[in-house]
C-alpha cells in the first residue's frame, strides 16, 4: 500500500485492547485495535481527544500492559517523545540530552559534541547550560525532541511533539525530521492533531475512533516528498480527513 | 461523552490481572517475606546461641526469650504500662504535630522568622532527651506535664522540619496557579501548601513519631507512679538488671509496637500514592 | 510552687513529697513506704512517694521544688550543696553503711596485678569513684580523670558494667550493692576490696536522709514525723531482717516490675548496715578524698549536717545521739 | 537564535534589584533576626532570673552562664573533646549514610524485602539508644566500634527512611522517561531515582544527623577513651554535678554545633533548589 | 479600531520591558511592549517559540514583576489559564474545578453544580471523579479551562488553551468561549500558535518579534461574528498574517 511495501514488519498489533482500573470502575480505553507498521514507515495516528492515542504509544514502548490481543515490536529499540516534555529539572538542558548518549557508554567530549548538534537541530543552540525552568514551553518541548532522536532508537514514537510550537518552527522542524527519518531509516509514529502535519509527513494517516479507540480508516498518503504544507495536494488531503473525523467526532458526540 | 465503564463478563475477560477476590492470596503475598525474615532471624540467632560464643545468661537463646516474653505479656500489669505509654506517646506526639506544624508553617511563612529561628529547630533536634529533664522539672514538677514536654520537644523539630522541606520543595508552578487563584494566608495553607507538602510532611510525621517515642522511653524514667509501670521505667530496669533475657524481651516489645505504627503511617501514605497517581491501584 | 497550698498551723504541711531510688541501698526508705511507717507517723500530713534512678535527677527535683526530701548518695548531697553555696538543703539522717567494693576478675590479687587494667566506677567523682581512685593512690597507682595512667578507670553506669564485667569487657569495677552481689554472684567475680575495711570502725555512709532548707524552716514538725517513720524504718529492719527484706523486695517489685534474686538480696543486706548514723566523719573525709584526686573543688562543708530533729528523737527513745563532726571520736 | 545575554549599562538598567555588590545588606538581611532573637531570648531568661523565681543556683542568670561557658571554651581540653566527638559524629554519621542508603534502596527496589523488613526499619528507629548497650558490646566490647555500632543503628533507619519515602514520591512521568530510556539497575538508580529523590534524601539526612548525634550523646558514656573528654561524657558530668550552670553551658554548645551543621544542610538544600528552579535565584 | 472603541482601558503596558536573571546571565524576555486592551475586547497574541508570550501573561497576572515601564490593570481580578495544565493531583477533577468556587466562599451544592456545568461545558461530563493521572493530555487541558472559567474574573488570561485538542473538539471549544465571553463581557488576551484561530477568535491580533519580545504588528480583525474557522475571510486573514511571521522567525533566524 505504501512506498516501501517490501519490507518487514516492525511495529504489529492485533486486536490489541486496554482497559484502565478492573471491575467496575474499568476504562476501556482501546477496543481491539489493529495496525501493522513496516520498516522505515511514516504512520500519523489522528483521533479525537480522549481516545487513546497516547495509550497506544505506551503500549508500543512497553510502558503500559496491553490487556487483550497480542503487541509485538520483535525487540526493537523504542524512543518515546512524551506529551508532556517530562525533562528532568536536575540536569541542565543539554544533560538531558546527553543522558540517553550517557546511558549508551558515548565518552564525555562525543557526547557533548552530539548534544551540541542536536540542540542545533532544534533551533536551541546557546541553551545547553539553561536549565529547563528557564525555557519557555516550546522550547522544552524542542529539548525532548533532541532527547528522543538521541536515543537512537529503530522505533521512534512521538505524541504530539510539534504541538507547543509556532508555525514557522514547526516547518522547520518538518523538514529536520523528514531528513533524520530518512537518513537513519527510522520507523515513526506519530500522534498529532494536526492534520495538515500528518498528511505533510505521514506515509499513511490513521484514523482512530473516539473512546473506546478504534482504528476507523486508514489513508494512504500518495503525494511525493518533498511535501509543503501549505500545498494544494497536502491540504485537499487534509480536508478530506478533516470531513472524516468530524463525521465521527459528531457521531460520538451525538 | 461519557466515561466507558466496562461491567460483567467484559470486566472479568479485561483485567485478568485484578485480584479482588484473591484476598487470601495478597495476604499472603505480604506475610511470607516476613514470616521467612522472622524465621531467618530466629535460625541465626539459634545458631549463634547453640556455638556457646557467649555464656547462656549473656546471650540467652530464643526459647529463653520467648518464655520471659511470655511471662510479662500474661501479666494484667504489663497491658496496663502498654496503654500508659502508648496514651503518654499518642498524647505527646499529637501535641507535637500541632505544634510543630504551626511552627514549621510560621518558619516558612515568614522569612525574617527562618533566618531567627531556622536553624535552631535542627539545633533542638539534637539536643539528648535527658538533657531538657532539669528544665522540664523546672517548668512543670514531676508530673505528666514534665514528660509530655520531654516528648513534645523531642518530636516538634522534626514535624516542623518535615514540613519546611515539603514547603520548601513544592513545585513552583503550583504555587503559581495558587497566585492565580488568589490564594493568601490561611486558604493558600488550607488548600495548597498542606496538601502539596503532604508527602515530605508524613515522613516527617513518621520520624516525628520516631523521636517522640525515644524521647519518651527517655522522659518516662522522670516520673514513675507505682503500679502500672510504663514501657521506658520497665526497659530501663530490665537493663539495670542486666537481665538479658528480660532486655531482649522488650526490645521485642518496642520493635513490634513500632512496627505496628509504622503500619499505620504506610497505610497513609499508600492512600496518599494512590490518589497522587503514584502508585497503581 | 505547691508550697502555699501546703501551708497549715505549727509548722505542719499538708503534704510531703519524698524522693527515693528503687534500689537496696535505700532499703529504709522502701521498707518504710511499703510498710507504711512514713504515713502513720505523719498523721494528716500526706506523704507523696517520688523515685529516680539518679542522684543528679532527685537533687534537680529538690532545687526545683518538686519534691521535699530525699534519700541519696554523699556525692550529690555534695555537689548540690557547693552548688547552692550551702542553701539548697540538710543533711537530717543517715540511712545506710557499706555495701560497696572492689569486684575483680579471678587471677588479680593485689594491687599489684591491677597495673594496666580496666576497672569501671558509677560515675567520676561518686563515692565509689572516689574511694578506688585515693585506694590506687595508697597503693601507688595513679589514673587521670580521662581514663589514662597504670590503671584505666572508666565510669560508667552499673548496668553497662555488670554486663561489660560479665563479657570481661572490664577487669573490675568499684561498685555498690546490689552490682556488687551480683557480680559476685552471677559472673564469678571476686571480691578484692570491701570499702568497709578502709574505714574506721568498719563504717561509712552510702546512703542518707536529707530536706530541703525552706521546707525544714517552715514545716519542722513534719521532718520530726519524717524522720519518727525513719527511724520506725530502721527499727523493723534491725529486729526482722527477714521481713524487712521481703517489704524492700515488694516494695522494687511494684516499682519496677522485677524483684532481686533472693541470694542477692540477701547478700546485698549482708554487706549493709542501716542505721540513723550519717556517719559524718566518712562524709568528710570522702569529700577531703575527692579534693585530693582533684575531682571536688574545695567546699566548705560546714553546716551541712541539722542533725537537732534527730538527735531529740534518739534521745527520747532512750538512744545515744550521733554527731556531725568530721573526724570520727 | 542565540541567547540574548544583556550586558553592560543594560544589565545595571534591566536589574535594578541585583544585589550582587551589596554582600553586606545580604549578610545584615540574614544575621539581624538572629541576632534580634539571641537578644529576646537572653532579655527574658534576665528578666525571669531577675524576677528570683528560681534561686540563682536552680536557674543562674545568662552572665553566670556565659562566664562559666567562656572558662570551658577556654581550654584547649575542651577543643579535644568536640573534635573528638564530632570525629565520631561525622565517621558514624557517614556510615550511616552509606548503610541507610543501601539498605534504603533495596527496600524500595525489591517488594518482598520491603514486605519483610519495611517495617522494621521504623521499628529500629523507634529503639531507644540505650537498649542497644548490651548488643554493642557483645559485639564490639568497650571500643569505639561500639559507640560507632549505636550511632549507625541510630541514623541509618532514619537515612533509608528518608530514601524510600523519596523513591516513593517519584513522579510517574519521569520513571516512564527513565523507562524509555533504558535505565535499568545501577544506572537507573544512578540517574533518576537518587536524583529526582535527592529533596527528600537531604531531608532524611537531616534527620538522620539529629538520631546520630543523639545516639552518639548517649553512646559516648559507653566507652571513656582515654584522653580527651567527650561532649558527651562533660554533658552527664555536668548533670551529674547538679551544676546548673555548666550544664546550660553544654545545651549552649550543642545547640551551636547543631546549627552549624544545619547551616551546612541549608547549603546543599538551597543549591539543590536552585538547579530544580524553585527558588529564585 | 475595534467594533468596542468606546469602552475603557482594561489592561495597559506601557514600555514594559522583563529580564530574567541579572547581570551577565540576564536574559530579556520582553523588550519596551506596548500593548492596551479594552474592556470586554477579545486580543489573542501571536510570535515565535520562546519570545515571551507566556511572559507577558504572567507579568498582567502579577506572577512576575517588570524590570521596566508601566502595567495597570486597575486592580481587576484575572484568571490565567497555563500553559501546561498544572492540576491538583491531590484533588478530583472536579475538586480541581471547585477550588476557586470554593475560595470565592460558594456553597457545598451550589459548587457542586456549577462545577458540573462547567464539566459539561468542557466535553469532560462524568470525569469528575477522576483523578488528574487518569485523563489524556487534552481532557487535563479542558479541566484547567473550566478551572479558569469558574474564576469568574473581569480578564482571561489563556496560554494556548486548545493546543492539545483535535479539530473537532476545538471548534467546539471555540464556540463556547466566544459565548461566555459576550455573556459574562470577559477581557480576553488568548495566546496561540494556530493563526486561523487567532482570527477566528480575536478582536485583533497581536504578533510579537522573536526574542527579545516587541510588538511588531497589530492587525484589527473586523469579520462580523459568528465566524468559521474554515470560513475564506478567517484562512485569507490568516494566510496574511501567517506570512508577516514567517517573515519575521526568517529575519530572526537569518
Ligand atoms: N493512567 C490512567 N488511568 C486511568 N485512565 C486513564 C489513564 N491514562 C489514560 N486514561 C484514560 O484513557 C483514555 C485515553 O487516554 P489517552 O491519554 O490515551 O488519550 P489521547 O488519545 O492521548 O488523548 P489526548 O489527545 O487528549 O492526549 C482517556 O479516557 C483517559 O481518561
Ligand atoms: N523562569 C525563567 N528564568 C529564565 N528565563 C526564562 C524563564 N521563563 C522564561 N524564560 C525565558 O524567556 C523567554 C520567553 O519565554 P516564554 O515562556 O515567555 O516564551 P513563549 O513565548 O511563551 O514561548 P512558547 O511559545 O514556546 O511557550 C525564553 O527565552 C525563556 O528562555
Ligand atoms: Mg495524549
Ligand atoms: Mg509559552
Amino acid at each position: 500500500m505504501t512506498l516501501v511495501e517490501t519490507q518487514t514488519d516492525v511495529v504489529r498489533l492485533e486486536n490489541v485492547s486496554k482497559a484502565y482500573g478492573s471491575g467496575r470502575n474499568a476504562l476501556l480505553a482501546l477496543d481491539r485495535v489493529s495496525l501493522t507498521v513496516r520498516q522505515g514507515e511514516f504512520v500519523c495516528l489522528l483521533g479525537a481527544s480522549g481516545c487513546g492515542k497516547s495509550t497506544l504509544l505506551s503500549l508500543v514502548a512497553g510502558l503500559d500492559q496491553i490487556t487483550g490481543g497480542t503487541l509485538d515490536i520483535g525487540g526493537r529499540k523504542v524512543s518515546l517523545m512524551f506529551q508532556e516534555a517530562a525533562l528532568f529539572p536536575w540536569l541542565s538542558v543539554a544533560g538531558n540530552v546527553e543522558l540517553p548518549l550517557r546511558l549508551q557508554g558515548m565518552g564525555r567530549g562525543e557526547r557533548r559534541k552530539r548534544a551540541q548538534e542536536l540542540l542545533e537541530i532544534v533551533r536551541l543552540k546557546g541553551f545547553g547550560d539553561k536549565r529547563p525552568h528557564e525555557l519557555s514551553g516550546g522550547m522544552r518541548q524542542r529539548v525532548a525532541l533532541a532527547r528522543a532522536l538521541a536515543q537512537n532508537a529503530d522505533i521512534l514514537l512521538m505524541d504530539e511533539p510539534f504541538g507547543a510550537l509556532d508555525a514557522m518552527t514547526r516547518d522547520i522542524l518538518h523538514d529536520e525530521l523528514e531528513r533524520i527519518w530518512r537518513e537513519q531509516e527510522l520507523t515513526v509514529l506519530f500522534v498529532t492533531h494536526n492534520v495538515r502535519e500528518a498528511v505533510r509527513l505521514g506515509d499513511r494517516v490513521v484514523l482512530l475512533s473516539s473512546r473506546p479507540g478504534r482504528v476507523i480508516e486508514d489513508f494512504p498518503v500518495l503525494h511525493p516528498r518533498p511535501r509543503r504544507i501549505d500545498s494544494p495536494e497536502v491540504s485537499g488531503q487534509a480536508a478530506e480527513i478533516t470531513d472524516k473525523l468530524r463525521a465521527e467526532v459528531a457521531r460520538h458526540a451525538g | 461523552m461519557q466515561a466507558d465503564t466496562v461491567g460483567g463478563l467484559d470486566a472479568l475477560e479485561l483485567a485478568p490481572t485484578a485480584e479482588k477476590g484473591d484476598l487470601a492470596k495478597r495476604i499472603w503475598r505480604s506475610a511470607w517475606p516476613k514470616l521467612l525474615a522472622i524465621v531467618i532471624v530466629l535460625l541465626v540467632w539459634q545458631i549463634v546461641v547453640w556455638s556457646h560464643w557467649k555464656p547462656e545468661f549473656v546471650l540467652p537463646g530464643p526459647r529463653t526469650v520467648f518464655g520471659d516474653l511470655g511471662d510479662v505479656v500474661k501479666t494484667s500489669d504489663f497491658w496496663d504500662g502498654v496503654r500508659l505509654t502508648l496514651t503518654r506517646a499518642i498524647t505527646g506526639f499529637l501535641l507535637a504535630v500541632v505544634i510543630g506544624t504551626v511552627v514549621g508553617a510560621a518558619v516558612s511563612r515568614f522569612a525574617p522568622l527562618r533566618a531567627a529561628i531556622g536553624s535552631l529547630i535542627t539545633g533542638l533536634q539534637t539536643m539528648p532527651s535527658i538533657m531538657w529533664f532539669p528544665l522540664a522539672i523546672l517548668l512543670f514538677q514531676l508530673s505528666e506535664k514534665a514528660i509530655l514536654f520531654v516528648v513534645v520537644i523531642g518530636a516538634a523539630p522534626s514535624v516542623a522540619n518535615g514540613l519546611i522541606s515539603g514547603i520548601d520543595y513544592v513545585p513552583r508552578t503550583w504555587l503559581r496557579v495558587g497566585q492565580v487563584l488568589g490564594m493568601r494566608g490561611v486558604a493558600k495553607y488550607r488548600h495548597l501548601i498542606l496538601p502539596a507538602a503532604l508527602p515530605s510532611f508524613i515522613s516527617g510525621l513518621k520520624q516525628g513519631w520516631a523521636f517522640s517515642w525515644r524521647s519518651l522511653m527517655a522522659g518516662e524514667l522522670l516520673v514513675i507512679v507505682p503500679g502500672a509501670l510504663s514501657i521506658g521505667v520497665r526497659m530501663q530496669q530490665a537493663r539495670d538488671l542486666s537481665d538479658s533475657s528480660l532486655v531482649i524481651s522488650y526490645i521485642i516489645v518496642v520493635l513490634i509496637i513500632g512496627i505496628l505504627i509504622d503500619v499505620l503511617f504506610n497505610a497513609a501514605d499508600n492512600k496518599l500514592r494512590k490518589r497522587w497517581g503514584l502508585k497503581e491501584v | 510552687s505547691g508550697d502555699d497550698d501546703k501551708a497549715s498551723a505549727g509548722g505542719e504541711a499538708s503534704a510531703i513529697r519524698l524522693g527515693y531510688f528503687p534500689n537496696i541501698t535505700h532499703a529504709p526508705a522502701l521498707v518504710g513506704v511499703n510498710k507504711g511507717f512514713f504515713q502513720e507517723a505523719l498523721g494528716n500530713t500526706k506523704l507523696e512517694g517520688k523515685t529516680f534512678n539518679a542522684g543528679p535527677a532527685a537533687i534537680e527535683a529538690l532545687f526545683s521544688g518538686a519534691i521535699d526530701a530525699a534519700y541519696l548518695g554523699p556525692n550529690p548531697a555534695i555537689n548540690a550543696w557547693a552548688q547552692s553555696k550551702g542553701t539548697g538543703l540538710k543533711i537530717i539522717a543517715g540511712s545506710t553503711s557499706g555495701g560497696a567494693g572492689l569486684v575483680v576478675k579471678p587471677g588479680i590479687n593485689g594491687a599489684a596485678d591491677l597495673k594496666g587494667k580496666k576497672i569501671a566506677t558509677p560515675q567520676l567523682g561518686n563515692t565509689q569513684d572516689v574511694a578506688l581512685r585515693s585506694w590506687l593512690k595508697q597503693n601507688g597507682l595513679n589514673a587521670d580523670q580521662q581514663g589514662g595512667g597504670d590503671v584505666s578507670v572508666l565510669p560508667q553506669d552499673n548496668a553497662t558494667s555488670l554486663q561489660a564485667f560479665a563479657q570481661g569487657a572490664i577487669d573490675g569495677a568499684w561498685v555498690p550493692e546490689p552490682n556488687l552481689s551480683r557480680m559476685i554472684i552471677e559472673s564469678k567475680g571476686k571480691l578484692l576490696v570491701n570499702e568497709k575495711d578502709l574505714w574506721p570502725g568498719g563504717q561509712f555512709v552510702t546512703t542518707h536522709l536529707i530536706v530541703s532548707q525552706d521546707f525544714l524552716k517552715k514545716y519542722p514538725v513534719t521532718v520530726t514525723k519524717l524522720l519518727q517513720g525513719h527511724l520506725k524504718s530502721l527499727d523493723y529492719i534491725k529486729n526482722d531482717p527477714a521481713g524487712a527484706q521481703q517489704a524492700a523486695n515488694a516494695q522494687l517489685a511494684a516499682l519496677t516490675g522485677k524483684p532481686l534474686k533472693d541470694d542477692v538480696l540477701a547478700s546485698a543486706f549482708k554487706n549493709m548496715e542501716f542505721t540513723a548514723d550519717p556517719i559524718a566523719s566518712s562524709l568528710f573525709t570522702s569529700a577531703k578524698h575527692a579534693e585530693d584526686v582533684g575531682l571536688l573543688k574545695p567546699v566548705d562543708l560546714t553546716g551541712i549536717y541539722d542533725l537537732g530533729p534527730l538527735n531529740d528523737l534518739l534521745k527520747a527513745g532512750g538512744q545515744q545521739p550521733v554527731s556531725d563532726a568530721a573526724t570520727a571520736s
